[in-house]
């Protein structure tokens, strides 16, 4: 029973040419319909290469698929499934596919013997570089990738059952029937377009009728079932841990289709049963790779499935299995009856036997027996075991993970009624009524194994990347006997197919060449994917401007409006400047910003600071176990910098801490820091101090936060501020905090910190209100001037002020390389406080912080520069430090930096040179004191 | 035997009956003088320089599976020299220079390719950290260069310049990074030692230590014991268990990190990149595949295998990098077994036991260090004195707080 | 992997971020005279086994609960999932009773 | 001076895909109760006489008389009370005085609702759980897309997800975009 609708043609191009097929074929089965011959080159030799299989083990037939400009490669014309207007390449190939210029290397193949590029290629040096490996890389590689952006989308999701049934065929479709009839959830994947597996490629009959009657007739029950989820052309590509599966669905192969064209489906299942079916393997013989060559099981699939009559075949087997195969000749190993020759070059003409006749034929049915696809057993480094009497690996029960079963042909049960036994087992194991056996047929294999024949001729094992037994035997003359060093020596088993059909091969004329058996000669290690996955669906939706979420200030909108240009810090977009019309760069903006904020008054939004909730009775307590300064004794209504340690003793973050409340601190971070200080945070109360009373919940996003700065900055916030708030210096001094109201009732907190080291204070409101508070704020500020300062001008400021941000707390400094060494408690201990008296953390020598002041004026700095001391030579030994930050000061009309420097504090006053080769600025610098603006802070305090 | 294009013709013609094992299968030896412990590319590099540059003989390389069988085998096989620490640079430095020489030094085509290696980077703070790092580079004799968005632009003109989360502003190039085709690296050592009559003993694990009044000298092995008078520890990821088995507890986490290959493609890229605002980083090998990887998983294991949400993150990077590459294919993913140090950097030192010394903590930057690793260990080996360029490379770095913190993560192995 | 946490039950591990070795928790005496060895070894060294390793997990993406795993680092079986505050307690409680019994 | 108006995360967003449809539900004041240490049942107690419901277990919405209760941390709580009230954690940290501590979280949170029978067909698509096992007012906090997520399910066709204010527009963004996908309609 064919499954292709005659009566549905659908038209596609091949290499240029028009062609018809039907639907429900595969472009493999409409090529070969239209007696295409050749359609492609093998990677080495480049000689023509035939459809070989019908699924994911085909290893020739690697085909681009192009759709207005964009080119997917390396697809096998066996899986894609035909659609109205493909437009389908060959690969691989200079010329045409049939006339190929590199064929060349077939007639030099003397020469390219295996791993024969790792003995040459060395004289003289330089032409590796220059002339041979151009050449290499230019010839390598099979399809090609258009340089434009992939248009297609990709979702991602998520699958929960009790049982994943993986292959629909006989044993899948009997195992998710009894399990779904029974109640249970289960998900049944197949990679075909079309359940039933061999079903549909064989000539069998199930209770007396059509097996694919029985597998319509199955998944047409099985479709009534809400519990049972079908899937087809669905891959389940790897076994993950603890129940995890990774499976891809195509939903179509057409490129740029609206929709996704596949989804990346995690798949959480109890329990997973393996009816994945086996994959028949070639014999190597002289000149087996001919075009028309093909596995039996394929020449019968395009006859019984697709409608397909292949003539004039001869088939060649070692088991019963391939005399299924309906040909001219029989050629039966077992029979001492095997092939020597095969001609045609670009299509199989003449078949030479060992007897001495010669056979005309076009195709060559090769049956070497039937391979469990055991890949998804061994994804946990599980081994396969080899078995004598059916010649095949199996799935060794023992390592299988106990979540795991698997069943018919994938276990070496290759009848359709060994498949049902095995279905109605694994049933009843997993808690449902097995079915009753339909009457199927349970023909034996009878395989005598017959791997390859010896000879002078060159004898394919690895189709795609030209690996002939002659190459495996030097592989193992040369000493590389282990199979894993076989397979790299020779690069067996590693194309795009990953050696389904020639890894066995490959290792039982390994076995040969050493006199072991093949057990002891044992399998490479299965990886996944077991069949390609695109790097597209793993990225799923996560592209382009999705790549990370974005985080929103809630003032966004406002600076929008007004100018900003804005400048991602980790997720969040932070406004950067805000541009004016006429300014001519950034630089007028960013000193505009700076001086008005100086001289008048600054908004800056500072929500992005990480803001924590610490609250209970030991909240002081818990502060001083982080901070390396004390927070028990900071009065309610009071706020205090705080420099956090990591427990090697070395600075993590800093930030002020207020005190609302007895019980209820909030406590800041640095931007970057906010995530990893909330769970270092969590881990110190959890891990370390359990019975203390504290509690810890992020307010980040919940308080809108904005920095009000400048000798005017009081004065705009009484337009603010509720009146019955006193917030003049006396009643509200340096680092005073408060819950107050502002705009008639509006419920909000006031901090007095500065950053810029102006008089500044952070009036914080329900984020709801935050879009609000900073118009309100701008209108009430027009009689000052008032501007919106960005991240570049708060840096000039606090750069101005010496104040250390991220680039100084860069994982590599301590407290007294900071200045900050008094700021250490002597009376308590904290998190990091022992490790950081380490000898070379403390030692005079270490690196301190300073300022650096060009030594004329008119030098730019440039962050990044190495100190070297005046007259030491500008190399590694020499190396006195490092600029960690730099700006031009349009308060002191000057470049000025920070950086830490050897034995900084005591070299203040000296000019040292600061070296960047990378942006070729050497420059002379003056050590200066880091406070270039105001160093007693007399301003902070008016 | 030597390899050349010569002997290859002269082999051609005579069906390849010539052609010698690469390096012997020798018996183990009742005892040597010096037993390399681990037959990856930094043991059989160790064995190579101690009988090639320090004229030591009577030294055997135990390997428990087959050699290059660990991480040497199962790398994205980039070299490079640029790092930021002058405590690291200078042995990175070195190591590459002896990259530039390898071939001709074991006469075996390991494929050095320098081709460059641009880390790109997407913020002003991201740039001026990769200038102090390229400063460093030069400082110690390596080349660096800074390129802005236009000359990437000209180079890889497919990256995301147009439509980028975070945009790319530009990037640091070391020309002279590259790659190396890793399998022939372990060959090349392996060929270069055994002829200078190094024993390459294979299906050989060391169970146990012979330790007396203080003093390593033999090891159990399960092909029999087998007495030394030094014996030098590289065995990576294996580290902690196997000097566990002298009581010494290492500042080290075994962890896996997977890597990537896709389908072979036509060339699209030329040299190494490295993503700035993501896990990723991507080189195209001779044969054509994309060859990629990105962060390790991040816990603890020995299973060298990785799960699924660090294959989303590499590939979510790479697409965001290289939007055409979502047509490309996975083939084959890996899962090594790497030695993170509390630091990020190596140790190549003695330990407390008189005749046994340790090299590990490698993190993911064991490939590229493989020459100078097996150089340093030879040189200590040899004359019991640090090599100029692992001097800080001390086990005890870290009680003297000395710590090489490339990143500045701190004591947290899985953030290095 | 799968981690099943105490209270909410199963969660893929990518909502929850690793710290590593459970030895963490006995996080020494800064007032005892070999303070400085005591807080390299714990900070530094690791006994990093192949096989079964107590160690520490943080549901980030969840209810922000520290974990103790019970975790085999050659087959990822994991075999127990504590909250890191009960066993922390349990070993607070139990050097409080070694303490007054010597 | 004028007075302040409150912004919405997502200015009262709404979009139907026949009869699917997702939009902004306001969900009034959201509050966090921390349970002090040794004062559970005192906590307990006050918690049933203030809401009239015990304190909720892991997973499980409880309804209140105007609202929701969901536990959200090992000793946290978080309230779900209908109608404005800017001051409401401080009334609470009034009633339960000195049992919990009192967190005011509303304007950390955007909160949406999707209702509609392919529901699940979208979530399937977006979050990790097992949504379609779990049974009614499950509630639970895990991540989409690379934010963080609470979901709550109050029917086979209606589910409420709050997700972080800043990252709103992101998130709306990616469900959207993922409706689109599974409905079929443009994005």
């Amino acid at each position: 029973m064919i499954l292709v609708d005659l009566n549905k043609p659908l038209n596609f191009v091949f290499d240029g040419k028009l062609y018809q097929g039907f639907e429900g074929d595969t472009l493999a089965s409409a090529l070969l319909r239209a007696g295409v011959k050749v359609v492609g080159r093998s990677f080495k030799y480049h000689r023509p290469r035939g459809i070989m299989g019908a699924a994911h083990e085909e290893t020739n037939a690697l085909v681009e698929i192009h759709n207005d400009g964009v080119c997917e490669p390396n697809r096998r014309a066996t899986t894609i499934k035909l659609f109205e207007g493909l437009t389908a390449k060959s690969q691989n190939h200079l010329g045409s596919v049939n006339f190929d210029m590199l064929a060349i290397n077939d007639i030099l193949h003397p020469f390219l013997a295996a791993g024969f590029y790792y003995k040459t290629f060395m004289w003289p040096k330089a032409f590796w570089e220059k002339l041979y490996e151009p050449i290499i890389r230019r010839a390598a590689g099979l399809g090609s990738l258009s340089h434009k952006a992939d248009p297609d989308t990709y979702d991602k999701g998520f699958l929960h059952c009790d049982i994943l049934v993986i292959g629909g065929g006989p044993a899948g479709l009997l195992t998710a029937l009894n399990l779904g009839r029974a109640g249970k959830r289960v998900i049944l994947a197949d990679e075909d377009f079309v359940m039933g597996g061999r079903l549909l490629s064989e000539t069998y009959e199930i209770n007396s009728a059509s097996s694919v009657n029985w597998a319509a007739q199955t998944v047409a029950e099985l479709k009534t079932l809400p519990n049972v989820r079908l899937m087809p052309r669905t891959s389940i590509y790897g076994v993950y841990d603890h129940g995890v599966y990774g499976g891809l669905e195509t939903k179509t192969d057409k490129i740029s289709e609206r929709g996704p064209r596949q989804i990346l489906w995690r798949v959480y299942a109890k329990h997973a049963v393996l009816a994945a079916g086996a994959t028949e393997r070639p014999i190597a013989f002289a000149n087996n790779d001919r075009p028309g060559v093909m596995l039996a099981s394929a020449i019968r699939t395009y006859k019984n499935r697709f409608g397909i009559d292949l003539q004039n075949t001869a088939l060649l087997t070692n088991n019963d299995n391939g005399l299924m195969t309906n040909a001219e000749h029989i050629i039966d190993t077992r029979n001492n009856q095997y092939i020597v020759d095969v001609t045609g070059r670009k299509g199989v003409r003449t078949v030479k036997l060992n007897n001495g006749e010669t056979l005309k034929a076009k195709h060559i049915a090769v049956s070497g027996g039937w391979n469990p696809n055991v890949h998804l057993t061994c994804h946990k480094r599980g081994r396969p075991i080899w078995n004598e009497a059916l010649a095949c690996f199996m799935p060794d029960t023992h390592t299988l993970p106990q979540d795991l079963s698997v069943i018919g042909a994938a276990n070496g049960a290759f009848s359709t009624y060994g498949a049902f036994i095995e279905a109605n087992a694994v049933s009843v194991k997993l808690g449902a009524k097995a079915a009753h056996l339909p009457i199927a047929e349970d023909a034996p294999i009878n395989i005598t194994p017959f791997w390859h024949v010896k000879g002078r001729k060159r004898a394919w094992v690895d189709f795609q990347n030209d690996v002939t037994a002659k190459d495996i035997i030097l592989a193992h003359q040369e000493g590389f006997s282990s199979v894993e060093h076989v397979k790299r020596y020779t690069t067996l088993g590693m194309a795009t197919d990953q050696g389904k059909t020639s890894n066995v091969v490959g290792l039982a004329v390994l076995a040969e060449a050493t006199e072991q058996t093949i057990p002891q000669t044992g399998t490479t290690i299965f990886r996944p994917p077991y069949t390609p996955v695109p790097i597209g669906a793993f990225a799923g939706a996560h592209t382009g401007q999705h790549f990370h979420p974005t985080r929103l200030t809630p003032s966004h909108k406002y600076a929008s409006e007004t100018g900003a240009v804005f400048v991602e810090t980790g997720n969040w977009k932070r406004a950067q400047w805000f541009a004016r019309a006429g300014e001519k760069g950034w630089r007028d903006s960013v000193d505009r910003e700076v001086l008005m904020t100086r001289s008048s008054v600054g908004i800056c939004d500072v929500t992005t600071l990480g803001k924590i909730d610490v609250q209970g009775r030991d909240a002081g307590k818990f502060l001083n176990k982080v901070y390396v300064n004390t927070f028990s004794t900071l009065k309610v209504g009071k706020c205090r910098y705080g420099l956090m340690l990591r427990e090697d003793g070395i600075a993590m973050d800093d930030g002020t801490t207020a005190r609302l409340s007895d019980t209820h601190f909030v406590l800041t971070t640095t931007t970057a820091k906010a995530g990893p200080v909330f769970r270092h945070l969590e881990y110190v109360r959890q891990c370390l101090y359990p019975n203390m009373d504290v509690h810890l919940i992020s307010t980040t996003d919940q308080w809108a936060q904005f920095s009000v700065a400048g000798p005017n900055a009081r004065k705009l916030l009484q337009k603010v501020v509720d009146s019955e708030f006193d917030i003049t210096n006396e009643a509200f001094p340096y680092m005073a905090c408060t819950e107050m109201t502002v705009c008639n009732g509006t419920r909000a907190r006031l901090f007095r910190l500065s950053f810029s080291g102006e008089l500044a204070f952070e009036i914080s409101v329900p984020a709801r209100y935050g879009d609000a508070l900073v118009r309100e704020l701008m209108a009430q500020g027009e009689e000052f001037d008032a501007i919106m300062y960005g991240t570049e001008a708060l840096g000039v400021m606090r750069i101005e002020k010496g104040h250390a941000a991220g680039n100084e707390l860069n994982g590599t400094t301590t407290a007294a390389a900071l200045g900050l060494g008094g700021f250490v408690s002597k009376k308590k201990d904290c998190i990091g406080k022992v490790l950081s008296t380490r000898e070379a953390l403390t030692g005079e020598n270490t690196l301190r912080m300073v300022g650096v002041i060009p030594v004329n004026q008119g030098d730019a700095l440039t962050n990044g520069a190495h100190f070297i001391s005046q007259g030491d030579a500008e190399t590694a030994p020499n190396d006195q430090g490092y600029m960690s930050s730099v700006a031009w000061s349009p308060t002191l009309k000057s470049y000025i930096g920070l950086g830490f420097l050897k034995n900084g504090k005591a070299r203040e006053g000296e000019v040292i040179k600061a070296v960047d080769f990378v942006r070729s600025n050497h420059v002379d610098v003056k050590v200066v004191s880091a406070h270039f603006v105001d160093p007693k802070g007399e301003r902070l305090r008016v | 035997m030597s390899y050349s294009a010569f002997r290859i013709f002269k082999e051609a013609i005579t069906g390849h009956k010539g052609w010698k094992p690469v390096w012997r299968k020798p018996e183990p030896q009742l005892n040597y003088d010096i037993i390399i412990v681990g037959g990856g590319g930094h043991g059989l590099a160790t064995a190579h320089y101690l009988a090639s540059k320090f004229d030591k003989k009577r030294i055997a390389v135990l390997e428990k599976g087959w050699i290059g069988g660990g991480n040497v085998g199962r790398n994205t096989t980039i070299i490079r020299s640029n790092y930021l620490l002058n405590d690291n640079e200078g042995f990175y430095e070195f190591s590459l220079k002896l990259w530039e020489g390898l071939e001709q030094d074991v006469n075996y085509n390991a494929m050095v390719s320098q081709r460059g290696v641009l880390n790109l980077y997407h913020s002003d703070p991201q740039r001026d950290a990769y200038v102090r790092r390229g400063n460093a580079m030069i400082l110690n004799g390596a080349d660096a260069k800074l390129l802005k968005a236009d000359a990437v632009r000209s180079l890889y003109p497919f990256l995301n310049f147009d439509d980028a989360r975070f945009p790319i502003m530009g990037g640091l190039l070391q020309p002279r990074g590259g790659t190396v085709r890793h399998d022939a690296v372990a060959w090349g050592y392996a060929h270069a030692a055994d002829k200078r009559g190094v024993d390459i003993i294979e299906n050989c694990e060391v169970t146990g230590f012979d330790i007396q009044n203080g003093c390593c000298v033999g090891v159990e092995t399960s092909r029999g014991y087998i007495g030394a008078s030094k014996i030098g520890v590289a065995v990576a990821g294996n580290s902690s268990r196997v000097m566990a088995m002298a009581g010494i507890r290492l500042p080290i986490e075994s962890h896996v990190l997977q890597a990537f290959v896709s389908e072979g493609l036509k060339p699209l890229l030329d040299g190494v990149i490295t993503y700035g605002a993501g896990h990723f980083y991507v080189s195209q090998s001779d044969k054509g595949g994309l060859v990629f990887g990105g962060d390790i998983d991040g816990y603890n294991t020995y299973a060298q295998r990785g799960n699924l949400p660090v294959v989303e993150d590499v590939c979510e990077g790479g697409m965001s990098l290289m939007p055409m590459i979502g047509k490309a294919r996975i083939l084959r993913m890996w899962g090594g077994n790497v030695d993170m140090s509390m630091d990020g950097s190596p140790i190549i030192d003695k330990t407390d036991i008189k005749g046994l010394y340790f090299n590990g903590g490698w993190c993911y930057g064991g490939f590229k260090a493989t020459p100078a690793s097996g150089y340093s260990f030879a040189h200590l080996l040899a004359t019991d004195t640090p090599h100029d360029t692992a001097k800080a490379y001390r086990m005890d770095r870290f009680t003297r707080g000395l710590m090489i913190d490339e990143k500045g993560m701190g004591a947290q192995p899985n953030l290095h | 992997m799968i981690i099943n946490h105490p209270t909410l039950g199963p969660r893929d591990s990518a909502e929850f971020t690793y710290l590593g070795d459970a030895a963490l928790l006995r996080r020494p005496n800064p007032k005892s005279e070999t303070a400085l060895d005591d807080f390299y070894s714990y900070q530094y060294l690791r006994d990093n086994p192949a096989g079964e390793h107590r160690e520490l997990w943080y549901h980030e993406q969840g209810d922000r609960s520290w974990l103790v795993v019970t975790r085999n680092t050659v087959t990822h079986d994991i075999t127990k999932v504590e909250f890191a505050r009960d066993v922390k307690q349990a070993m607070i409680e139990k050097a409080i009773i070694k303490r007054a019994k010597s | 001076m004028s007075k302040l108006t409150p912004t919405l995360s997502l200015g009262g967003y709404t979009r139907e895909w026949d009869t699917l449809v997702l939009k902004e539900y306001y969900v009034g004041e959201m509050i966090s109760l921390a349970v002090s240490h040794g004062n559970t049942d005192a906590f307990s107690e006050t918690f049933e006489t203030t809401f009239g419901k015990a304190p909720p277990k892991a997973s499980k919405l409880v309804t209140l008389k105007d609202g929701f209760a969901m536990l959200s941390g090992a000793d946290q709580y978080l309230i779900l009370l209908n109608g404005e009230n800017i001051n409401v954690d401080q009334e609470l940290t009034k009633l339960f005085s000195d049992t919990a501590y009192a967190t005011l979280q509303t304007d950390g949170w955007a909160s949406l609702k999707l209702t509609g029978p392919q529901v699940y067909d979208v979530l399937e698509r977006f979050i990790a759980l097992d949504l379609r096992n779990a049974s009614t007012h499950y509630a639970a906090r895990t991540m989409a897309h690379h934010m963080a997520v609470i979901v709550m399910k109050f029917s086979e066709t209606e589910f409420q997800l709050l997700t972080p204010r800043s990252s709103a527009l992101s998130f709306l963004e990616a469900l959207s975009h993922t409706i689109d996908n599974v409905m079929g309609s443009p994005s």
